[in-house]
């Protein structure tokens, strides 16, 4: 992925000097390892602060809520189907839209890797194949593979979906992943089981909701937790707010998560509240037979109804 | 989620269909009443320090 | 340790509708335990925090002058939950106060001035706290000249109607009355908004005269320029501002402005504090 | 300062014995990171982590914690009075907590112990903790409390500091409340002449591997408007998602909400963490938010931290240098970064002002 970083910077070079775009969205090598950070280049030579590496996790798409300008956007696949999101929910225009795809190869796990080492991690480089991990008195080379994010692991739309020019060739999507594993684990669970289950997996969260705010779905100019008239879920750390707060979420992004992954990338206290998400998008592609973001023509299937509809839920 | 199964009922009544509104009430009732006091997603108050 | 988030306990012993769109209503209160009434020792500018059991709390300037013994006034506009709950509930209802809160208008530094007093609209509740108190026979004697100008959208949208008049009537406070607009043929006072009657009425600057504006973003904004042509140094100009609170005692961090919390280092500061301070308000 | 010996072989015992008169919390793995949590009888803390993920803010004033209660029952005598809640102030100590941790707790006094007014829930819970902290001999690289009035051997705030020397613990008993929870557990052994050298060198070592630093010589001296004003602000901020990470996880971050919840007729008011990321934090009932546009509130932070506090206190910034921010900020905005903008800054044309 080396070699994204040099057209990345000439693409988004050439863009603004030509005046296509007034803004370029990408990522910048951040202050700690496997870090980059989002951000917006302005002039043709601020494109040199771009980079691609395995650290470009944060969706993208995050940024355009709303946005009024002409924009140049660096996409990987997760990225480029929340912009076809944003553009059916009309959060943004095509025609403002200058995308630019990324083929991707998975993200990594920085928690992950950073739980693995044995000791405080100084570099982390990567080529190829490895990510080799460097700190205090230690070296430590990572497959890829084993390393990546939990949703990258099981992506099967690693190529940008919408583009208009490409930074390298498609790559090979997977082809035999089981996508929903975890969640038939958790279907499989009596009631009780299931209660058990969510009370522990949200057993740390503090509610910072930095879930929420590093969601593309996720722009509702109130959310629903921050409502006071009604006020429809408490405000404290009770079980059953923090549960309402998480379990409401996910329903909102029913047929609309494209499982990005940023959610659980922002978690501070590595919440695996995927499994909430995951499960709608389960049965969207069950019973629907929708993946959300793969085109811009399609209604979503909660926004449109027909006679073949699955309704064997109701009596 | 954890929500005992029966908890949750969806029904489509028309707004002709009196007796069909009557009797879904009834079984839902009686299914609820079935399973006793709910536990789960009832708060009480808050359980905080 | 003394709990400065536990309010005293006051009753409701009446309820005025003050405007004809009904959503100002003035509360007085009267405290259930008398002591509690001296501890709540207060000086006009200063607001407190009014208790809803089971809603929560709202700053609310006070209204009623430490002059006026026996019962704390507060008028309160309709807007959020615990405003709203406010106006449903009854005298003889029991509710919370929690203060005094803030600093006061500087009684001390405009002893022996001139005061005009520039109220607009539902912001008038803490300035009638202060005429009634310079107005009060121990303390005119302490104030030199008295200016209000006081406008309101409409006659029916003054607050404290029956009082203004009584003012009107006397001959030791110059009252400017004004509003937007009137099709009353009957209306005896100004027509105009309060900055062009400040402009016509306000008496011009010297080191002896202080102004006090409380009001609308939109009216500040026009009535200061008035000001500066009339000579008013900006720290002749007093100001009340208001912020999201909740604590009220300088703790709980949202209604700051730079290194000043409005709740405890305000409400009041001049407008040359003010322009040294960031506009966050 | 006094130095004991605790024998690693007497560790567990000792906080088996001071469990008798103390309830304990220390550092527990779960899953990928470490968090403080209260001990079982027996249980001894993992001693073995970095830092934890949240500090230990959290167990002297909870993020949630009720204030009073009420019922709106009117046919009780008491119904729309709050009572204050009964609440669990017995001794209890804190295993582990790291040095700028501890030093979090002396720098959020100045704002819950004030000449006016006293936070009582603080400070009570305050008052009822003895604090057994643990020398920091591998900084993580975002640390840089040294620059930020802290240390890896700090005892500002603690009642005992831990160095590990291998086979036992030197422990410096800094105060009164520590010697208590010493004798608690059993733990008189005096050190020799050598423990103050050998913790002396110890934090030489450890204060030296500290390779992060923020200069904050010139934040005092720099106008407030014209840090305001800076243009750096739109770029700090574009990134930032407005979660409340790094407030939630900031040890030094005090701000807070209150609610009341009512259920039936029962109820309770509470109070919350809050956050100056939330656009909720300063919106006005009017509608109309001095802080509405998130640039506003992510200058507004660090505006706080390191102009605001600085001027009011007099006292260094409002930071300890644990690095929680810049680690788990899920858009990598880096606090020492923002400072060096903010300690640096200087008008455009400020350095042609020379007198001739």
């Amino acid at each position: 992925m080396r070699a994204y970083t040099e057209k990345i910077r000439e693409i988004a070079r050439r863009l603004l000097e030509a005046c296509t775009v007034e803004r370029v969205l990408g990522f910048r090598r951040g202050s700690v390892p496997m870090m980059n950070a989002p951000c917006f280049v302005k002039t043709p030579a601020e494109a040199a602060n771009l980079v691609w590496d395995s650290n470009c996790g944060i969706n993208l798409a995050n940024y355009l809520t709303s946005r009024s300008e002409k924009i140049g956007i660096f996409a990987k696949g997760c990225d480029s189907r929340n912009i076809v999101t944003h553009i059916i929910e009309n959060k943004i225009r095509r025609e403002q839209l200058v995308i630019i795809g990324v083929p991707c190869h998975g993200m990594i796990d920085r928690h992950r890797i950073a739980a693995m080492a044995d000791g405080e991690i100084r570099e982390v480089v990567e080529d190829e194949n490895n990510i080799i991990v460097q700190g205090d008195g230690f070296k430590k080379v990572h497959n890829r593979h084993d390393v990546l994010q939990a949703n990258c692991a099981v992506c099967t739309h690693r190529n940008p979906v919408i583009y208009d020019e490409l930074v390298a060739d498609l790559v090979e999507e997977p082809g035999d992943v089981d996508r929903y594993r975890d969640v038939r684990e958790i279907e499989a669970l009596s009631a009780e089981g299931k209660w058990d289950f969510f009370d522990d997996l949200l057993h740390d969260c503090i509610r910072c909701y930095a879930c929420r705010n590093a969601c593309p779905l996720c722009y509702c100019p109130t959310c629903f937790v921050d409502e006071s008239r009604p006020q429809w879920v408490g405000k404290s750390q009770d079980p059953v707010d923090v549960r309402t707060f998480h379990f409401l979420r996910a329903y909102h992004c029913a047929g609309r998560c494209t499982d990005c992954g940023a959610c659980e990338r922002a978690c501070p206290v590595g919440i695996n509240m995927r499994v909430f998400t995951k499960k709608l998008e389960k049965d969207c592609l069950e019973k629907f037979g929708w993946e959300a973001g793969l085109s811009l023509e399609a209604r979503p299937p909660l926004d449109a109804y027909r006679p073949d509809d699955p309704d064997d839920f109701i009596r | 989620m954890g929500i005992e199964p029966g908890r949750l009922q969806f029904s489509w009544i028309s707004s002709a269909e009196a007796t069909k509104f009557v009797e879904v009430a009834q079984a839902v009732t009686e299914t609820v009443k079935a399973l006793g006091p709910n536990t789960h997603f009832v708060k009480h108050e808050a359980k905080v320090a | 340790m003394q709990n400065p988030y536990l309010p005293y306990a006051v009753r409701i012993e009446d309820i005025i509708t003050e405007t004809e769109d009904k959503n100002l209503k003035t509360f007085k209160l009267a405290f259930e335990n008398p002591a509690d009434e001296e501890k709540f020792a207060y000086a006009a500018g200063q607001f407190a925090e009014l208790s809803v059991t089971g809603k929560g709390e709202i700053p609310i300037g006070i209204a009623s002058s430490p002059t006026e013994k026996g019962f704390v006034m507060f008028t309160v506009n309709k807007v959020g939950l615990v405003s709203s709950h406010l106006h449903t509930m009854q005298p003889g209802d029991l509710m919370g106060i929690r203060g005094p809160l803030g600093n006061s208008y500087p009684w001390e530094l405009l002893e022996g001035k001139n005061v005009v007093i520039i109220g607009g609209g539902f912001a008038f509740t803490t300035l009638r706290a202060s005429i009634v108190y310079m107005l009060d026979p121990a303390n005119r004697s302490r104030f030199g000249d008295i200016h209000v100008i006081y406008g309101a959208r409409s006659p029916g949208m003054l607050l404290y109607r029956d009082e203004l008049a009584g003012w009107e009537a006397r001959d030791d406070i110059h009252m400017h009355i004004t509003v937007d607009a009137t099709d009353d043929p009957h209306w005896k006072y100004n027509v105009g908004f309060v900055p062009t009657i400040t402009e016509k009425k306000a008496p011009q600057a010297d080191a002896e005269t202080y102004a006090i504006i409380c009001g609308p973003p939109i009216m500040i904004k026009f009535t200061q320029p008035v000001l500066d042509n009339l000579g008013y140094g900006h720290d002749h100009i007093i100001m009340s501002l208001e912020n999201r609170m909740k604590c009220g005692i300088g703790m709980c961090g949202r209604c700051n402005i730079g290194r000043h919390f409005v709740c405890k280092d305000g409400p009041v500061f001049t407008l040359a504090q003010l322009n040294g301070m960031p506009k966050e308000y | 300062m006094k130095v004991i010996y605790i024998e690693k072989a007497q560790w567990a015992s000792g906080l088996e014995k001071a469990g008798d008169s103390f309830r304990l919390w220390g550092p527990v793995r779960r899953g990928q990171f470490y968090a403080f949590e209260e001990l079982a009888g027996g249980q001894v803390p993992a001693l073995d982590f970095r830092n934890t993920r949240l500090s230990a803010k959290g167990l002297v004033y909870p993020q949630s914690e009720k204030m009073f209660e009420y019922t709106l029952d009117p046919g009780q005598p008491d119904h729309d009075l709050l009572k204050e809640a009964q609440k669990d102030y017995s001794p209890r100590a804190v295993l582990g907590i790291r040095p700028c941790d501890a030093d979090a707790f002396e720098l959020v006094a100045r704002n819950f112990d004030t000449p006016e007014y006293q936070d009582p829930y603080w400070l009570r819970a305050r008052e009822a903790v003895t604090l057994v902290g643990l020398a920091c001999a591998a900084p993580c690289s975002t640390c840089f409390c040294t620059s930020a009035g802290s240390g890896p051997f700090s005892t500002k705030g603690l009642d005992i500091l831990l160095v590990d020397s291998g086979g036992n613990f030197l422990a410096q008993v800094a105060t009164p409340k520590g010697e208590a929870f010493a004798q608690a557990a059993g733990w008189r052994q005096p050190a020799d002449d050598a423990a103050a050298a050998e913790i002396d060198r110890q934090r030489q070592v450890a204060e030296a591997r500290i390779d992060s630093h923020v200069a904050t010589e010139r934040l005092r001296q720099q106008d407030t408007l014209t840090l305001h004003a800076a243009p750096f602000w739109d770029d700090v901020a574009f990134a930032c998602i407005n979660c409340g990470t790094c407030t939630y996880l900031c040890p030094t971050c005090w701000c807070f909400d209150i609610q009341d919840e009512t259920h039936g007729r029962q109820g309770v008011r509470l109070r919350n963490w809050d956050s100056c990321m939330f656009p909720l934090f300063t919106l006005h009932g009017s509608g109309h938010n001095p802080r509405g546009q998130k640039v506003q509130r992510v200058r507004q932070r660090f505006m706080h931290k390191l102009k605001y506090y600085v001027d009011k206190y007099e006292n260094g910034i409002q930071c300890v240098g644990c690095g929680r921010c810049v680690r788990h900020c899920p858009v990598n905005i880096d606090i020492r970064k923002v400072c060096e903008l903010m300690n640096s800054y200087t008008l455009a044309g400020d350095s042609c002002a020379v007198v001739s």
